[in-house]
C-alpha cells in the first residue's frame, strides 16, 4: 500500500529550510498532447508563489498535481517530505489521503455543493473529522466567512449565489481548514477591487498564520493602511501559497517568487523583484508587456 | 385414415402451400387461419406441437393458439377474438353454448385429475381410489393442501369434490394459491402439502418433484377437453369454415389416434385419452 | 370500453369500500415494493456511484452488465431465486420459498440493477470539477461518493422513482417465488393477473388503478421530501 | 442448481444451433422491442426534455404523471390495449390484436413513460446556465431544447437503455395482445414463460441467458455510438 | 400573442439617436430578495456601457433581464423600439424570440456545448439559420476563431478547454453572430494581459463595426500601436456593447459611458471621464479606492 511513499533522509528533513514540495521531471498528457512538462520545481515552507502565463499554459494542470488530485503522466513529486509518485511507485491511497488532508485546492471554476453556504464549509470542516456543529468548527466557520466577506450571505443556497460571491465561497472553504500549503487558481479573477483587497487579505492571512491561534480572529475589513505582520508569536503556523494569476499587479502585491510558464514549459522562476525587473527570458518579458498570447 | 393433403374443397389451391414462419399476416378474418383460444395448461401439455403440424399440412389452415385463463379463453371468444375455444371446463362450456356465443361442444379427449402429496402421506389417503374420502381425510388431519384458487378447469374440479364431501375447506392448511397448475405443484411440492393436478402437467413437472401421485382412477377425476366453434351468428366474420375443419380433425380418427399416443414415448403412458363421439 | 369505465367504478368501490382482504394485499405491496427498493436503494445508489467513480479494470464491462440486468426478464429472476430457495436449493433450508421473504429477493434482484445504473449514469453526468473539489478539500474516497451521490440527488430521485416503478408493476418473479397465496403473499400484480385470468377484466383493471395511484402518492412523496431538502432551485 | 448450470449449456447449443424458429423468435424480440423503444424515444425524448424546461401550468403534475406510469403494471396495460383493440373494441377495425403491431403498441406504452420521465431528470440536472447561454445567443424554443437534449445525451442513454430493459423483459402485455403463437408473436419472453410451464427450467433459463446476452450487445452498441459522438471524455 | 409589442412612435425611432434600449421600473427579486432596482436606464446605439459595482451588487442579474433570457418582476423594458415588458403586457414568445436574435449574452459562466471548438460556434451560427457547412460560415467561424486565439483549437472537445480557453470561446461565440447588441459578463476575467489584449481587440472589432464586411477579416493580433478606427465605408454596423467588468483599467480603455451598480442599485451613471474624475456618489469614490465591499 504505503510503499511508495518514502519518508527523506531525516538529516535532510530536519535540515534549515527543506524543501515543502519537489518535482522533477513532471508531465502531464492530455489527448496525446503534452500540457506540462516541468524539469524542476522545488518549493520551500512558507513561500508564496504567483504562478503566471498565456491561458492555456498549464497553470491549472500544475495545481491539480500538486493538490494530488491527478496522477502525472511521467516524473517525480515529492510533498512534504514524501515521494508520491515517481520511479515506478505510487503512494497508496491512504497516504495519499494524509497528504491531501495538509493541503487545500481552490479550482479556477467555483463549485458550490448544493447546500447553504455555512453547509459547504460544514461540510468541508466534517471531512476533516472536525464535528460541524462543534463551537471550534463553527468559529472558524465564521472566521472564513467574514474573511471574504459572505457572513450574511450563510444561510443563502449556494448554487444561487453571484459569479464572485461564489467564487469568495470557494476560497472560504479552504481558509476555513487552515491548510500548510494552499494552492489557488486565480482565487479573484471575478472580483471587484473591492472584494480583491478582502480576499487578499485573506489568502496573506493564511500565510503568515494569523488567525490560526484560538479566537485570533481575522479581521474582516483590513483596509489598505494596516500593514499586516507574521505572527508575532513565533507561530510556525504559516502556510504555504502558490497561487495561479493573471494579474500581475497581485503577483507584485502579494508573491515573494513568480513562475512563469510558457506551452507547458516553466521558463521563468524567479524571487518576484527580479521577476518583474529582470525576468531573463523573452517570453517573459512579452508577456509582461502584455503581448505574449498563446 | 385422414386422406392425403388437400382433403376438402374450398382451399384445394392452398393447402399445399408450405406454411412458412413470419408469413402469415394475422387478421381474423384470414381464411387461412383460425385463432384458438385455450388453456395454459392444455398448451403446457405439449400436445399441440403434435396435433397441429399435421392439421396445418392437412388442411393448409394456420392454427394460432392463444392460451390463456380458462375463463378469459371463454371471455375472448365472447369478444369475438377467437374462432374456437378447446378447453376444460364442461359446464362453462355449455353455458357458453348456451348463450348463444358457441355453436355446439364436441368432447375431444379426456385425461385425468390425480391426488398428489408428499411420500409420507401424513393424511393417509395413499393407494386408495375414491376421491371424495381422500379429501375428507385431508380435512380431518387439516394436512396442508394447496387449491389452484383461480377459477381454472382444476379449481373447478376441485371444488366440486369438495363439494360432494360436503366440505367447506377453510384454514391455515388449506392455501389458496392463485397460480398455474405448474406454480401449484411447485409450491405443494415446497410444502409437503396435498394438491389435486392433472397428470399432464404432474408428468412433465415430475422430475422436479418429490410429490407422488396417491389417489386416481376415481370417475370424478375425469377431465374431458371440449372443443366449440364461435357461433357466425354472433360475429360473421370468424373464420367458422376454418373451425369447422379443425373440429372435425379433433374429432377424426386420425386425430384421436395422435391424441391417443401421445406421451407414449415420452412418459411411458398416455396423456390423454381419445373421447370423440362419448358423452364427456 | 365498457369493461374500463367500469373498472374506474370498481377501483372507487374498493377504496371506499374497507375490504380487508383488498387493503390487506394493498399494504402488502407497499412492504414488499419498499423493502425492496429500500434494499436496493442501500445496495445500489452507492455501488453505482462507485461504477462511476472508480477506475478499476473492467468499470465498463461491469457498468454494461448491469445496465443488461434492468433488462432481466422477471420470470427468470422468479425461477432463479426459485431454484436457489427450493428444498433442494442451495438456500432451501431457509424455508423462505412462498413468504414475502422470498418476494423481496425476487424484486429487490429486479429492482437494484436499475437503481446501481441509473445511479452511475447520475454520478458519471455530473462535472468532474466536483470530484476534483472534494478531492483537493482533504475528502476521502467515501466522502467523495457521498458527496457526489449529493450533488446528483435530484437525478438519483429519479432512478429511485424507476426501481420502485418496476418493482410495483412485476408480476412474473413475486407470482413463482411468492406463489399469490391468498392472505399470504397475494400482491397487487398477482392479484391483477388472477381476475384477468378469470375474465374478471374490469376488476382488474380496478386495481390496476389503485396500484398507479399508490405509486402515484409513493412518488409525489419523495419528490416533495427531495425538493424540500433542495432550499431553492430552479425549475 | 443442475438446471441453472444445464441453462448455460443448452443456451450455447442455441445459438451455435441455427435453429430457424430460435432465430424467429430472437428477430421478432428485437423488432418488436427495438421498434418500442425508437418510437418511444422519438415521442419521449422530446416530451421529456418539455417537461423538464415548460413553465406551464400542471406541470409538476404531469411529471408525477409520467413517473407513475413507470409503474404501470404491464398486465393492466395489455388489458386495456386488448379491449382497444379487441373485436368489439373501438380499435378492432384494425385487427392488429393477436399481431406483432398490437405487441409494439403495448410495449411502446411501458417504454415511453420510462424514456421520457428519465429524459425530464437528466435535462432537469442541467446546469441552468445551459438554458440561458443557448437562450442569449438567439436559440428558440426548439433549439434550446435539442442542445439541452445534446448536453445531457449520456444520461439520456442511460434513459434508453432502461427503457429497452422494461420491452425487452415485459412479458404480461406481449402475452396478452400477441397471444404467444408460434412462428408468428412469439417472444423470447413469452417463450420462457411457455418453458416454465411445461418445466423445461434449463431451457428457460437458456432462453434467458441469451435475452441478457442480446440485451448485452445492444447497450454495448448505444454505449459505443455514445462515447464515440462525444469526442474526449473523463471517465 | 404578439400584443405586448407596440412599435414605437415612427417619428421618435426614425430621429437622430433614438434609445436602443430603455428601461424604467426594472425589478428582480429572487428568494424574496430585491436584487436589481433600476429607476431609468436608457442606451444609445453605438455605446460602449461598463458596468461596475462590487461582487452581489446585481450586475449579472442586469444582463441576464437586457438579453431578454429572464423576465423582470416588475417595470419597463424597450428593446430595439419595441416595447418587451411593461404595463401588464408581455412579447409573444415569437418576438421576444426576433428580438434575441439580434443581440447576443456571454455569461459570466462560460458553458462549452459538448462538442468540438468549431461545432459551438457552428451551431450557434445553425440557431440564426446559417448552414454551417457553407463557405460564408466557415469563413465567419474562422474569423471568430481567430480573433480569440482558439484557432489552433478548433477541432478540441471544447470540454476540455482550459478556464481561459473556455472563456474566450464563450466570447467567440458571441462574436461570430455579429450581433447589433453584445452583452457581455466579465469576459476577460480569467486571462492573462496578452489575451485580455486579443479578446479587447475582437470586442471593439465587433464595437466599431469592423470585419462585418465580406471578406474583411479581423486582424487577429492587433497589437498596441494600431489603433482602431471605425468602419470608414460608413457602414452602419457597430455594435452596441455592455460590459460587466470588475476591471476599471478595462473599463477606462474600453468604454465610453460607466455605470455603478451598488446593492441593486444603480447609483452612478456617467460618461468613461467623468466617472473616473468626477463621480458623485461617495460609494462610488469608495469602489475606485479598492475600499468598497458588498
Ligand atoms: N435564488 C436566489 N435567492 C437569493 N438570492 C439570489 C438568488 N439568485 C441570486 N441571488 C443574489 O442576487 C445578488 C445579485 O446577483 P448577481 O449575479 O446579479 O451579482 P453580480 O453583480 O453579477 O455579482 P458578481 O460580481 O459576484 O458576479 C447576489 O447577491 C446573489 O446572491
Ligand atoms: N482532455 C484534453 N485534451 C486535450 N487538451 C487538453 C485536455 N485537457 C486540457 N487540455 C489542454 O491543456 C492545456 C492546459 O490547460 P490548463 O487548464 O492547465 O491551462 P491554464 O494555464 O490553466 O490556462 P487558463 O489560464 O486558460 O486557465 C490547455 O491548452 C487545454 O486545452
Ligand atoms: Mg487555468
Ligand atoms: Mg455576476
Amino acid at each position: 500500500m504505503d510503499t511508495g511513499a518514502v519518508q527523506r533522509d531525516p538529516a535532510e528533513a530536519g535540515g534549515g529550510q527543506p524543501p515543502l514540495l519537489e518535482a522533477s521531471g513532471l508531465k502531464m498528457v492530455y489527448g496525446g498532447r503534452t500540457v506540462l512538462a516541468v524539469q524542476r520545481l522545488a518549493v520551500r515552507p512558507r513561500e508564496f508563489i504567483a504562478v503566471v502565463g498565456p491561458s492555456g499554459a498549464g497553470k491549472s494542470t500544475l495545481l491539480r498535481l500538486l493538490a494530488l488530485v491527478e496522477k502525472p503522466a511521467a516524473g517525480e513529486l515529492w510533498l512534504f517530505g514524501r515521494k508520491v509518485w515517481g520511479g515506478g511507485a505510487r503512494a497508496g491511497e491512504k497516504e495519499l489521503l494524509q497528504l491531501r488532508r495538509r493541503l487545500a485546492l481552490v479550482l479556477q471554476t467555483p463549485v458550490p455543493f448544493r447546500t447553504s453556504v455555512w453547509g459547504n464549509l460544514a461540510r468541508v470542516l466534517g471531512w476533516h473529522g472536525q464535528a460541524p456543529g462543534a463551537p471550534e468548527s463553527r468559529r472558524r466557520i465564521r472566521q472564513a466567512l467574514q474573511a471574504v466577506g459572505l457572513a450574511d450571505k450563510a444561510q443563502q443556497a449556494a448554487a444561487s449565489l453571484s459569479g464572485g460571491e461564489a467564487q469568495r465561497l470557494a476560497v472560504a472553504r479552504a481558509l476555513v481548514l487552515q491548510p500548510q500549503l494552499a494552492l489557488l487558481d486565480e482565487p479573484t479573477a471575478n472580483l471587484d477591487p473591492g472584494n480583491v483587497a478582502l480576499v487578499e487579505a485573506g489568502v496573506r492571512s493564511l500565510w503568515l498564520g494569523l488567525g490560526r491561534g484560538r479566537g485570533q480572529g481575522l479581521d474582516p475589513h483590513p483596509g489598505g493602511e494596516q500593514e499586516l505582520r507574521p505572527n508575532p508569536c513565533g507561530d510556525p503556523g504559516g502556510a504555504t501559497v502558490i497561487m495561479v494569476t493573471h494579474n500581475l499587479f497581485q503577483a507584485r502585491r502579494l508573491a515573494t517568487r513568480v513562475l512563469f510558464f510558457w506551452d507547458g514549459q516553466l521558463v521563468e522562476d524567479q524571487p518576484v523583484d527580479q521577476f518583474f525587473t529582470a525576468a531573463r527570458d523573452p517570453r517573459t518579458q512579452a508577456f509582461l508587456q502584455g503581448k505574449a498570447v498563446f | 385414415t385422414w386422406p392425403g393433403p388437400a382433403p376438402l374443397g374450398g382451399f384445394s389451391g392452398r393447402a399445399d402451400l408450405p406454411v412458412r414462419p413470419g408469413t402469415v399476416q394475422a387478421a381474423p378474418h384470414d381464411p387461412h387461419s383460425i385463432v384458438v383460444a385455450s388453456t395454459t395448461s392444455t398448451q403446457d401439455s405439449g400436445i399441440f406441437d403434435v396435433i397441429l403440424p399435421v392439421f396445418e399440412k392437412n388442411t393448409g389452415i394456420r392454427v394460432k393458439v392463444v392460451a390463456v385463463g380458462t375463463g378469459q379463453a371463454i371471455e375472448l371468444a365472447e369478444r369475438g377474438d377467437a374462432d374456437v375455444i378447446f378447453v376444460h371446463a364442461r359446464a362453462s362450456e355449455e353455458e357458453f353454448v348456451a348463450k348463444g356465443f358457441g355453436v355446439r361442444r364436441y368432447p375431444v379427449m379426456y385425461n385425468d385429475f390425480v391426488i398428489v402429496g408428499p411420500a409420507a402421506d401424513p393424511a393417509g389417503i395413499g393407494g386408495g381410489k375414491d376421491a371424495v374420502a381422500a379429501f375428507r381425510q385431508i380435512a380431518a388431519k387439516q394436512a396442508l393442501f394447496v387449491s389452484r384458487g383461480d377459477n381454472s378447469g382444476t379449481h373447478i374440479k376441485e371444488k366440486e369434490i369438495w363439494k360432494a364431501a360436503g366440505l367447506v375447506p377453510k384454514g391455515g392448511w388449506y392455501k389458496e394459491a392463485g397460480t398455474g397448475m405448474g406454480n401449484t405443484l411447485r409450491m405443494a411440492d415446497e410444502m409437503g402439502a396435498y394438491t389435486l393436478a392433472d397428470r399432464s402437467t404432474y408428468l412433465h413437472l415430475q422430475s422436479h418433484l418429490r410429490l407422488k401421485i396417491l389417489v386416481q382412477g376415481d370417475r370424478i377425476l375425469f377431465n374431458p377437453y371440449g372443443v366449440t366453434a364461435v357461433n357466425p351468428r354472433k360475429f360473421p366474420d370468424v373464420n367458422y369454415a376454418g373451425a369447422q375443419k379443425f373440429i372435425q380433425f379433433l374429432t377424426s380418427p386420425e386425430g384421436q389416434k395422435l391424441i391417443g399416443e401421445y406421451g407414449r414415448e415420452q412418459f411411458g403412458q398416455p396423456l390423454f385419452f381419445p373421447a370423440a363421439g362419448s358423452d364427456l | 370500453m365498457r369493461d374500463i369505465v367500469e373498472g374506474f367504478r370498481q377501483a372507487w368501490g374498493l377504496i371506499a369500500g374497507g375490504d380487508a382482504e383488498f387493503w390487506g394485499i394493498v399494504l402488502l405491496s407497499l412492504q414488499v415494493s419498499g423493502l425492496s427498493v429500500a434494499i436496493g436503494a442501500a445496495v445500489g445508489v452507492p455501488a453505482g456511484a462507485l461504477l462511476a467513480l472508480g477506475r478499476f479494470r473492467g468499470r465498463q464491462l461491469l457498468l454494461n452488465a448491469v445496465y443488461t440486468l434492468m433488462g432481466l426478464p422477471p420470470v427468470v429472476a422468479g425461477l432463479v431465486i426459485y431454484l436457489l430457495f427450493s428444498h433442494s436449493g442451495p438456500l432451501g433450508f431457509l424455508h423462505w420459498l412462498f413468504t414475502p421473504a422470498a418476494m423481496v429477493v425476487a424484486q429487490t434482484c429486479l429492482a437494484a440493477p436499475i437503481i446501481t445504473g441509473l445511479t452511475a449514469v447520475a454520478v458519471g453526468s455530473l462535472d468532474d470539477n466536483v470530484r476534483l473539489t472534494a478531492l483537493g478539500l482533504g475528502a476521502s474516497r467515501w466522502q467523495v461518493l457521498v458527496a457526489m451521490i449529493s450533488e446528483a440527488r435530484y437525478a438519483i430521485v429519479g432512478a429511485l422513482v424507476s426501481g420502485l416503478g418496476r418493482a410495483m408493476a412485476e408480476v412474473g418473479a413475486v407470482m413463482m417465488v411468492g406463489g399469490n397465496i391468498r392472505w399470504e403473499t397475494r400482491v397487487m400484480t398477482t392479484a391483477i393477473v388472477l381476475q384477468t385470468g378469470q375474465g374478471n377484466y374490469s376488476m382488474a383493471i380496478a386495481l390496476g388503478l389503485v396500484l398507479l395511484g399508490v405509486a402515484f402518492v409513493l412518488n409525489t412523496g419523495m419528490l416533495v421530501l427531495q425538493r424540500a431538502g433542495e432550499g431553492v432551485r430552479r425549475v
